[in-house]
């Protein structure tokens, strides 16, 4: 096994992997840009290697300074996380060059899946059922155009070396296409460095639902049951939840003998995830196959009972899974909440700054993967997850009333972020309900608003925390004295 | 003693009608207040709020923030105003409500600058492309006009109510009260 | 289901009882004295009422107070939590006659079994193999003289109305028996309001495991799996663990038959605890039934993924239990230390006062139940524990290294704790051996001091943060500039 | 700059042999410490401290108590004396060291009060039972002697260095340096 392992990568998921290592009895390697020098995973690490200048291309995406890093300080392998150069094949194979151990598949199989166009190339030829499109990347707008039309509005735009939403455009109209396409791309060109996009037919009303898989070096694969991921903003996840409210035994075993299928077709090795569109007849098409540990990958660990990155470990370091499909027992269930610095009442928009008072929830069940801290100015060149919060309960109900509860115990004071917003989703009927498609937040909560019912309590703080402080001010905090009144419940407070 | 509030775009206004230790009675609307309240820790503070007879526990948290209090209730966070103050301070970031300036809406990094000084720009053609936490934001010119000024160059932070790109608008154009940025 | 609940309690198992009916959907109401209206459970219960004056007798102990703010709020159940009033055989009575359900035991199962001897008697006939001593108390000297001369020393000073072991004392000679009877007699006394004492004979090496039990109002009796509790200081456990590392399928499910025939014998309904002590060759001895909710018991709803609380409410309302023993599965390991405010230097000397700052530990399979806050004065007049440390892990290693990870990010500045006492329990060989007895601090830790070969590091620590102070003070924090060299890891640093 | 500080039992004189932003190099025993840090927020400190070629990260916790500093590194707690500044205070709580004062080792409320003004004890007695935490705790005489004075009642709350029993020593007896308290 190894000792000594590298994080190339910050923040919540950076953090996460150091905890693993830590408890496996391996040193783990910290490296940071000037905005992350009091950064958590900085201050975490058993050790920790600057980089360079703030914005990624100096830092978290430089190949070379990593790579050195890596010499430097004698790591035998490097975890890449996710994001930054995680499905970054070039990263992958200048490991393997190096004789670094890049935990994460050959750089051969990032390369073919992480081109989407192929990635659909194999599927179709492994029989995994795709959705309408284009096979390969395009640049000149006529051809798009014609595509376009071919396939019929709406279309969407995805970036070739795409994930997680970047680059991703849904056009209704061909007037808004050539715009699109630009935007698609640069924003695609800034996020992996290559300004690729296809087209593929929009599906509508779809659900958002992957398969977690686990290969090793000795041709065991399992999946581990499914995540629906169908409430995003910006095509990107806010809300995670397993098992899937649309899944039946039988689609289970359908979908996931797809999802070991198209590990097998692509050559797969280490943990990675077969995301699908599954539409309301129950059929599903494969969307990509993302190469590395996904964001909401700790909700798979709740119901299961394992930690994922000691198994990415396990595997890079040639160990046998141990253990068979037949092994997977699941328990509960676990929902994901995203806690992004962003204003969920101004279209999302990023919320960087400093946060100046941070409490976490706690309590049984309550888990909350975090990269953020009281005192920490939140960088604006990187990702806005401050943190992700995770419950596990015996039921979906139970899940869902424990995550309210999370929510509403859990306190950021100096940047934006949707809590209120997620609270809402999830109290909300259709949630509830499990009608959980990927148009949820367009339908249900286009322009949403937080409610001001109650907002006469926090003018009465106001003044209270004016007068107190006038008061601690004076130094005339004064001593307790008895309250006169029984106080009564404010659960559902109405002015 | 009175306070004029403003949350979001709603005014309170609310009258401190008597006040002892940790107790306080107050106006608001036409619905009297009496909170009981303790100071917890930093940020910290409960109160037991009875008004009209129905009366219930509240824990708030609090910050002083640049643009007045930041409070979190119930999940819920409101930033809270002093119109009083507000009127004595030069306000900040407000220069992304003005249509006719252009300014980015949140902390950013400049990606791009399409155009050059002395150059003529078209209503909502983009002269600027900023990004925060990866997300682009592409200003444009909120009107006609000549660009005068560029105050920012790629890879520059910037803030909020800092003025990006100078257009000198044609006289002959009615100003647009809409836009100035869109992303 | 009930509505609202009282929860006649304080500290963490206050704010446990409340998550589970908040998630329920039932209001919670707080009891507090002067020393605790800035305690957590009263600022986050939905009501308050206010009891009296800080000792206990005049507020968590009095019966008739906690009885009428059950009326004036209109609750419909009181949940005991442990401790106080939990195994007060009266109070339970009292909650009957005013119509209020005690979520607990019938008030004469609570008499009898809270009645040690009586208890060993009814196990005796029942066939439940006991330790040899008296089955009653005795106050008269001489004849307790008597009763150990003919036990043969060592001979063990129990509480007949005890738990928890208070008012126990270990007493090796006859000289010493006098002064250690009046001193357990009086600390029984001051603990549970009677003074009665009795003596059993003293094993040696023995272990402290018990079984969770649950009965509903309809005959059905299941166990939970045990808990190996043998890790004690003053008699009082700091450890605990499950599953027990000396436990074989066969023992548990003879020890198991045993709990469950034990709580039929009494007419036992809700969740209870048998505890045995086991000996080297796998003999066990009934010990006590704990009438309540143990302290210890997230560890088993972390291996069974069950909320407990949950399950003793769904009881007290009258539902069946819905399961068998059959539907009891385990899964992984779990841990939890005790976080006393006390002084493992000096005799576990109890250590109230100011929580000038605290940082709970998080991470994956890992729980904290908290009573406690950064600026919260703990009370001279409770127990002193400020929070239970719980960890889950897949097996019994990885729990003890995440539990060891944990400790050492737990930070509480203001009080003294046994966290670094409690990391070197968890390190030491024989605990991760397993061999864990009652006598293990005894032997292995008796004065017990911190190693001070990291203490250079404090110094440094000092100089550093009094320098820095100044230039607070001096509003000269300096802007960040850049490390010159990568900085290696301190894992086991030595002077 | 020389510092002379106390960590339990033990001495540590640390000389700073130079400072600048940030960084220090310190001589403690026989070796030099060379330390780059940070103040990452209150109470929190994070080195990365270098000495004899081995170097290593370092988070501390510290806090300002009564009697020094209270410094966590390591899940381990220190209190760190500064020798100077510990002459110029007078001590506080360094009652209960000195084995012929009546005192409590930690704060406590009063449970009993066995003996009366004026009565003969002899060493070893019981003169007062103190309770914190539900853990009681017996103040023995420290020698033979007379009550002169008792000074708390049952349910008063005493604090360590509060003489609680002043007790007049037999003067034929000489003093016994052991004990004091026992629990």
């Amino acid at each position: 096994m190894f000792t000594k392992i590298l994080v190339a990568n910050r923040g919540e998921i950076a953090l996460r992997v150091m905890r693993t290592c830590r408890e496996m009895g391996i040193a783990s390697v910290a490296v940071y840009s000037d905005a992350d020098r009091k950064a958590l995973h900085t201050l975490n690490a058993d050790q920790a290697l600057y980089l360079g200048a703030s914005e990624p291309a100096a830092s978290y995406l430089d190949i070379e300074k990593i790579i050195q890093a890596a010499r430097e300080c004698g790591a035998q392998a490097v975890h890449p996380g996710y994001g930054f150069l995680a499905e970054n094949a070039a990263f992958a194979e200048r490991c393997e060059q190096e004789g670094l151990v890049f935990i994460g598949p050959p750089s051969r199989v990032i390369q073919s899946l992480g081109d989407k166009t192929t990635a659909r190339e194999i599927m179709r030829r492994g029989g995994v059922p795709i959705i309408p499109g284009m096979i390969k990347a395009e640049s000149h707008m006529d051809i798009l155009t014609a595509e376009a039309r071919q396939l019929g509005y709406p279309v969407l735009i995805k970036a070739a070396a795409g994930g997680g939403g970047k680059g991703m455009r849904v056009v209704q109209s061909e007037t808004e296409l050539p715009d699109a396409c630009r935007q698609a791309a640069a924003e695609a060109q800034a996020a992996f460095g290559s300004g690729a996009i296809y087209l593929e037919k929009y599906l509508k009303r779809p659900r958002h639902v992957e398969f977690q898989i686990l290969a090793d070096a000795h041709g065991n694969v399992v999946h581990l049951m499914e995540r629906e991921c169908s409430i995003q903003r910006r095509h990107q996840k806010i809300i995670e939840e397993t098992p899937s409210p649309a899944m039946t035994t039988e689609l289970r075993e359908s979908m996931g003998r797809a999802a070991v299928e198209a590990a097998r077709a692509s050559g797969y090795i280490n943990a990675g995830t077969v995301e699908f569109l599954l539409d309301e007849d129950d059929n599903y098409y494969f969307l990509e196959v993302n190469t590395r540990l996904q964001v909401e990958h700790p909700i798979t660990e709740m119901i299961l009972g394992m930690d994922l990155v000691r198994q990415q470990i396990r595997i890079a370091a040639g160990e046998p899974l141990g253990f068979t499909q037949a092994d997977i027992v699941s328990r509960g269930h676990a929902i994901e909440c995203r806690i992004y610095g962003e204003d969920p009442e101004n279209g999302f928009m990023p919320s960087p700054g400093k946060i100046h008072f941070l409490k976490e929830p706690v309590g049984p069940g309550i888990r909350n993967d975090c990269g953020v801290y009281s005192g920490f100015e939140v960088p604006v060149e990187y990702d806005p997850i401050l943190s992700k919060l995770i419950v596990w309960a015996e039921d979906r109900d139970q899940a869902i009333a424990r995550m309210r509860g999370a929510l509403s115990q859990y306190i950021i004071l100096g940047v934006k972020t949707p809590i209120a917003f997620l609270m809402e989703v999830l109290a909300s009927e259709p949630f509830q309900r499990g009608e959980t498609f990927t148009d949820f937040i367009a339908t249900h909560f286009n322009n949403w608003r937080q409610p001001l019912d109650e907002a006469a309590l926090a003018a009465l703080a106001y003044i209270i925390y004016e007068m107190a402080g006038q008061r601690r001010k004076k130094g005339m905090v004064s001593e307790l004295a008895e309250p006169n009144s029984p106080w009564l419940q404010l659960g559902n407070w109405r002015l | 003693m009175e306070y004029k509030l403003k949350i979001e775009q709603t005014d309170f206004s609310v009258e401190v009608i008597d006040q002892h230790d940790r107790q306080l009675n107050l106006r608001l609307g036409d619905g009297v207040y009496e909170v009981e309240y303790e100071v917890v820790a930093d940020h910290w503070i409960h109160m037991a709020v009875n008004v009209s007879g129905r009366t219930g526990l509240v824990n708030a948290w609090v910050m002083d923030g640049s643009e007045g209090k930041i409070i979190v209730i119930n999940g819920r966070t409101y930033t809270v105003q002093d119109l009083d103050q507000l009127t004595r301070r030069v306000p900040k970031g407000r220069g992304a409500n003005l249509p006719d300036q252009i300014t980015p809406p949140m902390p950013a990094v400049v990606v791009a600058v399409p155009v050059a000084e002395g150059e003529r720009v078209k209503k909502g053609q983009a002269v600027m492309v900023v990004s925060a936490m990866k997300m682009e934001t592409t200003l444009c010119a909120p009107f006609d006009g000549v660009v005068a000024k560029i105050n920012a160059t790629v890879n520059d932070k910037v803030a909020p109510g800092q003025i990006l790109v100078e257009i000198t608008k044609d006289t002959d154009l009615t100003e647009d009260p809409a836009g100035g940025t869109n992303s």
